[in-house]
Order: C-alpha cells, then structure tokens, then sequence
C-alpha cells in the first residue's frame, strides 16, 4: 500500500499488512524529524506525481528483490523533533532482499517523489537541499 | 494549468490558470510568469535570462529536462509543474 | 537494551525506546518464522553466553556505525509460523549508518549468538542449519 | 559441569554435573560423555574417534577451537558448553 497522509503513520499496521506466511524477514526505515535546531517541519507534496512515482518505485522494488509485500506511508504537513516523516516496510523470504528493497525504496523516493520539506526554527526557516536562493 | 511547490509554492500560489497563446512553449509560460510575478523571475532566472540549474519542471506529471524541452508547445488543458529540488523521506 | 524473551517482542516499545531528537534514520529488521512445511518452531538460546554475544555485538555497533541507539530483542520458546523470531532497531543520524548498523548485528548475531531453532512438522521435526546428523 | 544444547541437549539433557579426574582436559570430559552415553559417541564422534566437524564448544561462556583447545586442563567449577551449528535469528 502507498499513501500519503496528513495524519500519524502507523507502523502497526504497515507490518501488519506486509506480514505473511512466507515471509521470514521484514526490514522498516523510519524516517524521523532530527532536531537540526529547529523546531518543526512542513512538509508538501505534489500529491497526485508522487503516488504516480511511489507506485512505479514499489512495483521496481518487488519484481527487482522478489519482496512479498512493500509499504510506503509519506506524511505531509507539520511535523514536530521525533516525528515520523516516512515509513517503508518490505517482507520477503530471506533478509538479503528485504534489505535491498527497503534500501533500493528510500533511495528512489529521495531521488524521484516530489516531495519537500522546511524546517522553521524560532527566526529562521529553511527549505532543505536547497543551497541558493529561492 | 500552472502548479508551483515549495519555495516557487510560496512566490506564485499553489496554482494558476493562465491563458495561452497559440503554439505558446514551455519558455513562453515561465516568462509570462516572470513578467507577472518579479520575484519567480528572480528567484528562476539568472541575469543572462536562462532558467537556473536548480529548477524543476514537470508537464502533465512528467519531468521535463529543462535544457532540452523549454521549447516544448503546450496544449490547453495542459499542467506545467515548477518546484526546487526535491526532499522527501 | 538487550533481551532474551519468552514473551511475545514489543516491536513498538523498542521504537520508543530507541527514538531521539538526534535520529533522522530507525531501521528496524524483524526475523518471522516463515512457512517450510512446518506447523510451528521452537527456539532455544544459551541464555547467559547469548547475551553477553549479544551485548558485545551492540556494542561494536553502536560505535562503528555511530548509532545513538540499538535494540536487540530474542525470542525463545514455541512459536507459530509468522510469529517473530527476533527484533532488531537501530537509530542514527542518517540512514546510511542505520541501515548498516542494523544489518552489521543481524549477521553477527548468526555467526556468533548461541541460538538454536527446531522446525516442528506434523510428521518431522529438523533442527536448522543442520545438515548432517545429529 | 557441562551444558548441552538443541541436538546435543536431546541426548545428553540440559546440565550434567561430572566429576573430574586431576589433570582432565576438554577431551577427557568429552570421552566420559561418550562412554556414558553412546548416542552422544555416535552424534559427536566420528568412526575414528575424531571429534565431528560441526561440533561447537565453550568452556566458562567462550567459545574455543576444536582442532587447537581439545588438550586444554579443566579445574574443579568450569563449565563446558557443547552445541551444534548456531541458528539465531
């Protein structure tokens, strides 16, 4: 399942639904607001591009790394220090695979998804990878 | 269509509608918006007029390569999408 | 924190544990009994020598891979088949160090913590990783 | 006292308390075992008498070697561990 949500992620049911019978492994990358000085996050989506790009990404890493299941879970909005921004969760037989297909989501994703994200301290805010104006 | 995100979200709105001409391209949009909205034309153009490195087009949900397709025509009904690099995850 | 437990493993409660304003990464890997053919496996740990091994490999963890937390949690007893076997959570700043923290203990943790599983068939039973007798 | 686990505790049960000869080694201990307990002879040894290759050992919780340690002195307290193959995880 692919989503992207205003709400908290919740990682019980992303393993909930990735478990399964033949699957001896599950790997999660959580992906967590780090206190960088300041102190919240804003996150925004080009919604409708980035589950376009979500979708290709999962459907790459299941036939790449044979996974059984793949969860994506992207929140938007503010966040606090400690929130989840992200959660990935990939069941496959064996550890090599889920291991390579979590790895392979969260690099594509970074690359891929129109996604950004500004972190607003107390005087400053900034939008982050953007080295030069705007 | 035009669709901005982040800090382009934050000069131009999330979204406007703009009328084309006939046969208008890519380049011709983006510089009807810098001829609107002074600060996108800072923020997107360097002083030769070239559209800066970090800016990131897509159309109709597709990323364009803005050294090659900026002459690309657009249709009625089309969505030009124009954002900074991206930071998910 | 590191444990060897009967009990069911609260993968949430390690989460909690292991989450900082310092982390941007958690990866967490779950090993879950998977469908051999069998009906249920049993685990069986030399407890205090798999702790210490335990101990030692999050150690080397922890300071190779400047993680800011790791959890190791593993079951022992009877358990059914999609059941986990063994929880692993590793925090770090960034997820390069996450992802290999927690993939540097689980392939420790199988070369050196003395644990055992039994694969309990209707019919058979056969100790893992075992090839020949007994 | 020797502790015996997975395979190895099937045969031999958990924990044995022996008594040891002065002087005994690893190996002593080991050959009390099998003369007392057959099945173990034929789970650990092999038909030369050679300990089995996938035979594991620890004394006092660390592991040692056994193509190197076997000749290895035991004092009165210390705690042989015998195991097959590891399978965490």
């Amino acid at each position: 399942m692919i989503q992207i949500t205003e709400t908290e992620i919740s990682l019980d049911e992303m393993i909930k639904r990735a478990r399964s019978k033949d699957a001896g492994a599950m790997v999660t990358f959580l992906g967590t607001v780090r206190d960088d000085g300041m102190e919240r996050m804003e996150v925004e989506a080009f919604r409708e591009a980035a589950l376009m790009e979500l979708e290709a990404i999962q459907e790459e890493a299941m036939s790449r790394f044979h996974l059984i299941a793949a969860e994506v879970v992207h929140r938007t909005g503010t966040l606090a220090v400690g929130e989840n921004i992200l959660a990935i969760v990939c069941s496959a037989a064996h550890r090599e695979e889920a291991f390579s297909g979590c790895r392979y989501i969260i690099e594509e994703l970074k690359k891929r998804a129109p996604v950004w994200k500004k972190e607003l301290g107390e005087k400053c805010e900034r939008w982050v990878g953007q080295t030069s104006s705007p | 269509m035009v669709l901005a995100f982040a800090s382009f979200r934050e000069i131009l709105g999330k979204e406007r509608v703009l009328h084309l001409k006939e046969s208008a391209t890519v380049k011709d949009l983006l510089d009807d918006l810098a001829a609107a909205r002074p600060p996108f034309k800072e923020a997107a153009f360097d002083d030769t007029g070239a559209l800066r490195d970090y800016v990131l087009l897509m159309v109709n949900r597709k990323r364009i390569d803005p050294t090659l397709d900026l002459s690309r025509p657009l249709q009625e009904g089309d969505e030009l999408a124009v954002f900074p690099p991206l930071a998910g995850g």
